[in-house]
């Protein structure tokens, strides 16, 4: 933490940046809230524990053109090689903080859980894989374990109509309040496919099959784009699983194209390559 | 709100026969923004175009559907139509009436009817979304450049410049003549290679049209047809070819000798040289890689270790017209073209992937083209055939066909077209060499499709007794000089050991070194040998996906000379054609993008087949795409995969498609 | 004297009034409570502590149909939305109770929006007061109070045996089911205290900082989601558009909020409020300085559950302190 | 509604260059399919966009089916690459969500493959006879 | 180094050719590579029963694979032929219904799953190191694999089907020279010195009379038949072809196993019809 604090310190007194994006503490006293921090003097108000599991990187694709620097989780620093990638975020731009990390908690406002989330369960990234400057001890990168896909295991296991019901009553409760998207790394388009008027694919009727609509094509558009860090589900009012939606599609990815987002800044996404000879089960 | 117009095409009977058009009509009036229908007998008839142009005037229709056969039949002759009528031409949409629905519905008119009334309903949705396009003209650059100076390169570089027009002809080597040079004699006429084609070569030297740049290679390709923009790489010949006369002085003299590539190892060249005698131009380069003062130089620059290599400036001291050039560097010349064709040509398999003929170890078991060599009075012996091993003259000659052609075990599973007629040349040319020899020639089949070629190829074996064995050779061994080839003859159905003195493989034919690279450069496509890959196989063989880059020779796949030749005049017709225009027109259904959505995220420049879209920098230093609409095909790929929705295809716009899903349902 | 209903009559009375009317109450569904259509009263949830939606989506719900228009043999119709039922919601809170109120203000200040006042007219509140204050809770500084009766017709406050019935309005009275009813001398309970901020001179604060670059900071971290908007009970911007949905056109008015891209976006695309400093900016200035002027009073209730769900902590009460506290130049 | 007297309602996205002109074939060759399939002309398998496909399924179609040149054959070289990636990861996307993968059918016919279209329609209509009409909660009130 | 195996002798292993089981057993214990030989084991039908029966040269091969497969390891075998057999018969049950028509024969479950290796592909000198105590120093071996190791190429996979190298690179790891020539993988006459012994004899004598032609001192073999055919007929050679080559044939695992040293004996030398003794001497390897 008070690594975090010094370097913050040096990046702003040497104006290397003019702005170090971070985790302060919450008016409830115990949870984190993102921080931007002008002066050197404001540095002691940074924090960092395990309450800190906003994903800050979103924060870049606000400061394009100016020197930001900026504190991630090994999760989040995936996501800045998906925006390096996609040419949304300029490398000398940006000085990347990176903290070393086992895991972060669920947390609410005002309260916080002891288990970690379950991102973090079966997460095994636990140095960034991007940064300048890092914070802690790398571990002893355990071999990466096989990723863990229960949770959608157990959807997949249910019958079409079963998962069609289980969605809808899902997509029911959705009042569209865009958090899911606003809070998102990876969802930056100047107009959302959502908003748009003509073509209009999404009714401005709040009803399952419109939201079904939102929710799949938005889950579509970040195939092979998603670093999984559950920002969307954890800001959803209503408690949809979206997560399930992302994991589904990592897990798809990987096993049909071998490919996880944002491991490198090079690696084009999935969809913006193939392989001549790759079988993929269609037309076939 | 549009006023649209909908004609429906009884086609005689192909439609109407089938679909009620009446009630058609009845419910196209009611569809939304319809304000006029009406039907013909024959729509694309003088009589039934002329009804579509006045209804259109009369009842100042702003828009049109037409219901008729497929727009791939009559698209554009409808679009003329609606043109003719002062409207413009892309205000129209045609509903496939016939071959999608009463042409495959035939046993159901009720069915086929209610479809029809769908399809109509599905262009008008689709065409009250059109605008007006308007097709973008560009200016052509009328000069051609050719890569390749092989006999199809220099053909249509010659055509082409014939026909007026200036080229410039790119080749690796330091001479033109490519393959086609290493040869001796040609089937099935036997006329002498050089002989046919030094002429040629001169006269491309010569040709007041034809800037030659040999020694020389193609680095990159920008720009689009009409107006490409390449950047050449012209190697430092270290010779300035201005006051070079070619005298000869500096090859005779040169003291450092190294394996020469034209005579395949054969023979030697020195480190300043011309390729052969016959070269165009005539006037040497300096190998870089042996000439012993470079040598000398480098090794005084990095102040390298031990004894210096020996000094020696032996062709700049001699040479009368002091042509010798050190400062010479490598350099990159960027000139515009408005066409281009490809005739990169083709090398040999190497052989050394057969084990089981020696994998390289036996110095006796050489090539064809070798054997060429061998065979070429201006070739390293003076056409004296003998054993690279001892000198010999080899009295026992075996020859096997389809050496890296028709193996799937070498991934090579094409034929290689040329082997089995040289093979005949080769026994003919032995036996005549030398009455002597006697000539085995193991084959799979005998493919002698072509003029004249049959009864050449049954010359080698009835007036040359070459003897044909139907068969692969198993091994071949060497045991004291004799290379013993182990083989089956499969119509006799038996073993055969023949030892032989010399062993010519028929090594196939594939393409030449770094043509996948080229092909990627120049961003044409190419299959899994690496051969380059036409428009159509049959109906456009000498053009490839790119407007304005043709192809010629053995870059596609094996040729002989006259179908090469041929090929070099077809490609430069193309050229010629295309020069022939004063302005290029483009197809205006091409792709948009809306500054104002666009992240700059690049997914659609990245998987662009076209190279279609550059990343350009906004005011806001925002990184935005655009699409250069002479390159863009118009696929939509970069439509479907922009997420913002900044990318449309005019044509196909999102509004489009959308409007013609959404009227199946209202 | 009071009246007290026992915990097992009131089941029994609201099962009346389910059959009577539409009885709307809160509803536990994944690990969240709503408002609810009930058939079943078991279904009810009694022990929240506030929905996760307020009770404000039953008269200005997240999408509804204004009129429809058809094409009938070559005409074209308008069909009036459908008209609503009866309804009596359950288990409303006073903070919620004031929320409606102050949609009140803009919907029924003529020319009132009719559709707004047929679902007002057709609805009946029984409200619950609150037993305990939440971190989050700030209801007392906003001029409402965890017991506050006004703003329901019949109001609830939980005691030991039962709830202390309040009838507030002749309509609340009209409901009353006298055969449940018993006398009692129970006193409610004191209202917990929660936490407070003050609203004095707020507007001129806001005035004063209008300019002030704490916006723009305060909006760094903001996304610009519609949640606090959405959860609010007081707020009520709103989009209309027509919508052709497989032929059959609707004129819909669904939720809108002050942060979403479009938002006071003119024809051509200029926006007066570009950039995320004005627009967090108009979310409170709407609150605190548009609204009172208006109407008289802040459009907060201090429900906080902004403060609770948004992503980013941005708490309004620390809001209302912060411009207090700034020193920008006097206001006008 | 009984299976039998079930009409599928489905949309079809043809390239231009092959699969529309093989469908163009099926026609000039006579060769008869049923007649439910609406068929949308596109430039190329890689201009549909998985918008289009929830789309026409939200509005109620039965069957989406995508057809395209076969590999390799693309008049766009490699359009089709991207459509098999796109619409395989998207297939599973839309099983995941409770849409019968089966519905959406991504098919390759060339120009010349009258018969093998009207072959792919006639099975696919079938297939959806077999799958009967699609819960009112997909198609919406 | 540590890996464990399921071994699969063959027949002639404990007959004609034990030597070759026991330096086998003998260099693998060494090197810490367990073989567990495989429990109840039969012939794999060798050269004769495909001449004979189809099924049965799959049949036969296949049930040692079935009973491997229970065991969950590879299955490695020293013996080119046995190799052959093995590969070709888990090859063929690839076809379902063969397979089905297997396990209906045996009664037994299988799901031809094991893994098939030769003992020169568990020996790879790229892979692991030997712990070298006598090199082999100027001894020239001409490596001889026979026809079976690397043919068919598309189902035993194994080297280069014409000019394969594992072997000559064991050797050469030990010190030793190995020599290129052109006989490595020609037929020697496999199983027909009982009804074409004159075609055997040719065969093979046109095989040693490359390895001399090689300047090789002795054969390096990894079939027990083709060792019969080369070891056993120098004689008839002389006698027919007036060619007295006097060339040892030893099998690799006895050459890998004198430069581990183990003595002569150990690795069985004595067995051969022409003593290797002599001319290792002379070289001082024994």
């Amino acid at each position: 933490m008070q690594q975090i604090r010094d370097k913050a310190k040096e990046l702003l007194t040497s104006q290397a940046v003019d702005c170090v994006i971070g985790y302060g503490r919450a008016t409830d006293g115990v949870t984190s809230r993102p921080l931007f921090v002008y002066e050197p003097e404001q540095v002691e108000e940074l924090i960092f524990d395990k309450t800190c599991t906003h994903n800050l990187t979103k924060y870049l694709l606000n400061r394009r053109g100016k020197k930001t620097g900026i504190v991630v989780k090994p999760c989040d620093s995936r996501a800045i090689n998906v925006l390096l990638n996609e040419e949304e975020i300029k490398r000398d731009e940006v000085y990347i903080i990176g903290v070393v990390c086992d895991g972060v908690v669920e947390t609410r406002w005002n309260q916080v859980g002891e288990e970690k989330q379950a991102r973090c369960q079966y997460c095994h990234q636990h140095t960034p894989v991007v940064y300048d400057f890092l914070v802690g001890e790398p571990p002893e990168e355990s071999p990466p374990a096989p990723e863990d896909y229960a949770a959608v295991a157990e959807i997949e296991a249910k019958s079409l109509s079963e998962r069609e019901a289980f969605w809808t009553e899902h997509f029911d409760r959705c009042c569209r309040c865009y958090a899911c998207r606003q809070v998102c790394p990876g969802c930056y388009c100047t107009e959302c496919f959502v908003d748009r008027l003509d073509p209009l694919w999404v009714g401005i009727r709040i009803a399952p099959e419109e939201n079904r609509i939102w929710h799949t094509i938005r889950a579509f558009h970040l195939a092979g784009r998603c670093a999984g860090c559950n920002e969307c589900e954890r800001v959803c009012p209503m408690n949809i699983p979206l997560s399930l939606l992302n994991r589904k599609l990592v897990k798809e990815v990987d096993e049909l194209f071998g490919f996880q987002a944002g491991l490198n800044e090079e690696e084009m996404q999935p969809l913006g390559t193939f392989k001549k000879e790759e079988k993929l089960g269609i037309g076939e | 709100m549009a006023r649209i117009g909908v004609f429906i095409c009884h086609c005689g009977t192909n439609i109407g026969g089938v679909v009620d058009i009446p009630r058609v009509l009845e419910a196209a009036k009611e569809m939304p923004q319809v304000v006029f229908v009406d039907g013909n007998k024959y729509t694309c008839s003088e009589p039934g175009q002329a009804s579509v142009r006045e209804a259109i005037i009369e009842n100042q229709l702003d828009k049109v559907v037409i219901g008729s056969c497929s727009p791939r039949m009559h698209e554009r002759t409808f679009r003329n139509t609606v043109a003719s009528a002062g409207l413009n031409p892309y205000l129209l949409e045609i509903a496939n009436l016939r071959e999608h629905c009463s042409w495959v519905h035939g046993y159901d008119k009720e069915e086929a009817t209610a479809k029809a009334i769908e399809l109509i309903k599905m262009a008008v949705a689709k065409v009250s979304r059109h605008e007006a396009l308007f097709p973008k003209e560009a200016g052509i650059t009328k000069r051609a450049l050719v890569i390749g100076g092989g006999v199809a390169g220099s053909q249509a570089a010659l055509d082409i410049a014939n026909a007026g027009y200036e080229v410039v002809l790119v080749e690796r080597e330091p001479t033109i003549g490519g393959r086609m040079a290493q040869l001796d004699k040609t089937f099935p006429t036997l006329d002498c290679s050089a002989c046919i084609l030094a002429p040629k070569m001169v006269d491309v030297g010569q040709h007041p049209n034809i800037t030659l740049r040999t020694y020389a290679e193609v680095r990159k390709v920008g720009g689009f047809v009409g107006n490409f923009e390449v950047e050449i790489l012209q190697r430092a010949k270290m010779v300035d070819h201005t006051k070079c006369t070619g005298c000869g002085t500096c090859w005779d003299k040169c003291p450092e000798k190294v394996d020469s590539e034209f005579d395949l190892g054969l023979g030697k060249r020195t480190a300043i040289y011309i390729p052969f005698p016959q070269a165009v131009p005539p006037k040497p380069v300096i190998d870089t890689d042996h000439c012993r003062h470079i040598k000398y130089r480098q090794f005084m620059e990095e102040g390298g270790e031990g004894k210096p290599p020996p000094k020696c400036l032996i062709c700049e001291k001699l040479c009368p017209a002091e042509a010798i050039d050190w400062s010479q560097q490598d350099e990159i010349i960027t000139e515009k073209f408005g066409a281009i064709v490809v005739a990169t040509g083709f090398k040999t398999f190497d052989y050394t992937a057969y084990e089981e003929f020696g994998g390289g170890r036996y110095p006796d078991v050489i090539t064809s083209l070798q054997l060429e060599r061998l065979m070429n009075a201006a070739g390293p012996t003076d056409g004296e055939v003998v054993r690279p091993s001892d000198g010999a003259h080899p009295k026992t000659v075996v020859f096997i066909s389809c050496v890296g052609s028709r193996d799937e075990r070498k991934q090579r599973s094409y034929c290689s077209k040329v082997c089995c007629m040289y093979m005949a040349k080769h026994a003919i040319m032995l036996k005549e060499h030398d009455p002597d020899v006697q000539c085995y020639i193991f084959y799979i089949d005998i493919r002698a499709g072509g003029k004249d070629f049959d009864e050449f190829a049954r010359r080698a074996q009835e007036e040359y007794g070459a003897l044909y064995l139907r068969g692969r050779v198993s091994k071949i061994y060497q045991d004291c000089k004799k290379l013993i080839v182990l083989g089956e003859d499969t119509l006799m159905g038996r073993p055969v050991e023949i030892p032989a003195d010399l062993v010519v493989l028929a090594t196939g034919i594939e393409p030449s070194d770094g043509a996948a690279e080229l092909a990627q450069t120049i961003n044409i496509s190419y299959d899994t040998h690496n051969f380059f890959v036409e428009a159509h196989v049959k109906l456009r063989p000498v053009e490839t996906q790119m407007d304005g880059i043709f192809l010629a020779g053995c870059c596609v796949g094996p040729r002989d000379i006259p179908e090469s030749v041929a090929q070099g005049s077809a490609a430069a017709s193309k050229v010629t054609d295309l020069f022939s225009q004063e302005r290029l027109v483009t197809d205006p259904m091409v792709a948009v993008i809306d500054a104002m959505k666009c992240t700059g995220c690049m997914l659609c420049a990245t998987i662009c087949p076209f190279n279609a879209i550059d990343s350009q920098t906004t005011r806001d230093g925002r990184i935005m795409a655009v699409v250069n609409e002479s390159l863009c095909k118009g696929c939509g790929l970069c439509t479907a995969a922009c997420r913002p929705g900044a990318a449309n295809l005019r044509g196909f716009t999102q509004q489009q498609l959308l409007a013609e899903v959404t009227s199946l349902w209202q | 004297m009071t009246q007290v209903i026992s915990k097992s009559d009131l089941m029994v009375w609201l099962g009346r009034l389910s059959e009577s009317h539409t009885l709307i109450a809160p509803v536990n569904d994944a690990e969240i409570t709503l408002f609810r259509r009930v058939s079943n009263v078991e279904d009810i949830a009694l022990d929240f502590t506030n929905t996760t939606l307020s009770a404000k989506e039953w008269f200005f719900p997240p999408t509804e149909t204004l009129f429809s228009v058809e094409r009938k043999d070559g005409q074209v119709e308008l069909v009036p939305a459908e008209k609503m039922e009866e309804s009596v919601i359950f288990g409303v809170r006073p903070c919620d109770a004031l929320g409606i109120a102050l949609l009140d203000r803009p919907f029924l200040n003529e020319p009132a929006d009719a559709i707004y006042r047929r679902h007002r007219d057709k609805t009946i509140l029984i409200g619950l007061s609150c037993r305990e204050a939440h971190p989050e809770c700030f209801c007392t500084s906003m001029g409402t109070a965890p017991d506050d009766p006004s703003n329901v017709d019949v109001l609830l406050t939980e005691v030991a045996d039962g709830y202390i019935v309040q009838a507030v309005t002749e309509k609340g009275k009209a409901i009353l089911p006298q055969d449940l009813l018993k006398e009692s001398d129970v006193t409610p309970p004191s209202p917990p205290s929660l936490s407070t901020v003050s609203v004095e001179g707020i507007e001129d604060a806001m005035l004063r900082n209008f300019d002030s670059i704490y916006w723009e900071r305060l909006a760094d971290r903001c996304l610009h989601c519609n949640l606090c908007a959405y959860v609010c009970p007081a707020c009520y911007c709103f989009d209309v558009r027509d919508y052709n949905d497989k032929g059959k056109i609707q004129r819909v008015r669904s939720w809108e909020s002050c942060q979403s891209p479009g938002f006071t976006t003119i024809a051509g695309g200029y926006d007066r409020r570009a950039g995320k400093g004005p627009h967090l900016r108009q979310r409170f200035s709407h609150k605190l300085l548009y609204f009172p002027r208006e109407f008289g009073s802040a459009a907060c209730t201090g429900c906080g559950r902004c403060v609770k769900v948004c992503p980013v902590n941005i708490d309004i009460r620390e809001v209302i302190a912060d411009v207090q506290n700034l020193g920008g130049k006097s206001g006008q | 509604m009984a299976v039998e007297d079930f009409q599928p309602r489905m949309v079809g996205f043809l390239c231009n260059w092959c699969s529309y002109a093989g469908a163009d074939m099926a026609g000039t060759s006579r060769m008869s399919y049923p007649p439910n399939i609406r068929i949308i002309r596109v430039p190329c398998s890689g201009r549909v966009d998985p918008l289009l496909i929830v789309k026409a399924f939200q509005q109620g179609a039965d069957g989406v089916l995508v057809a395209g040149c076969h590999p390799g054959d693309c008049h766009y070289v490699e359009g089709n690459y991207y459509a098999r990636r796109r619409l395989a990861l998207f297939r599973l996307l839309l099983e995941f969500i409770g849409i019968d993968p089966r519905r959406l059918c991504v098919e390759w016919v060339s120009a010349v493959e009258g018969k093998r279209f009207s072959q792919v329609v006639t099975s696919f209509t079938e297939e959806l006879v077999r799958l009967g009409p699609r819960s009112e909660v997909q198609v919406g009130a | 180094m540590g890996s464990v195996y399921s071994y699969y002798p063959g027949c002639t292993q404990l007959s004609s050719a034990k030597e070759f089981d026991v330096s086998a057993r003998l260099v693998c214990r060494k090197l810490g590579i367990d073989l567990r030989e495989l429990e109840d084991w039969t012939c794999c039908g060798a050269s004769a029963a495909h001449t004979i029966d189809e099924l049965l040269s799959i049949v036969l091969p296949a049930r040692n694979l079935q009973i491997a497969e229970q065991e969950g390891l590879p299955l490695a075998t020293a013996c080119a032929m046995c190799y052959s057999r093995l590969k070709i018969a888990a090859h063929e049950l690839g076809d379902a219904a063969k397979l089905d028509q297997f396990k209906e024969i045996i009664g037994r479950d299988f799901h031809n799953t094991v893994q098939v290796v030769h003992l020169l592909e568990i020996l790879d000198s790229e892979k692991m190191s030997f712990p070298v105590e006598k090199p082999l120093q100027d001894l020239k071996i001409a490596c001889y694999y026979g026809c079976l190791l690397t043919r068919p190429r598309n189902i035993v996979g194994f080297d280069d089907e014409e000019n394969p190298h594992k072997m000559d690179k064991l050797m050469s790891s030990l010190g030793a020279e190995s020599v290129e020539w052109g006989f490595k993988t020609e037929c020697c006459g496999a199983s027909l010195p009982f009804s074409r012994p004159d075609v055997v004899l040719k065969l093979s004598h046109r095989i040693l009379y490359h390895v001399r032609q090689a300047g090789a001192d002795c054969v390096a073999v990894a079939c027990p038949m083709c060792h019969s055919n080369l070891d056993t007929r120098q004689n008839e050679m002389k006698a027919k072809y007036k060619d007295d080559f006097e060339l040892p044939v030893l099998y690799f695992t006895q050459l890998l196993g004198l430069a581990l040293g183990f003595s002569a004996h150990e690795l069985g030398l004595e067995k051969h019809f022409v003593d290797p003794r002599p001319m290792l001497k002379s070289k001082e390897l024994a």
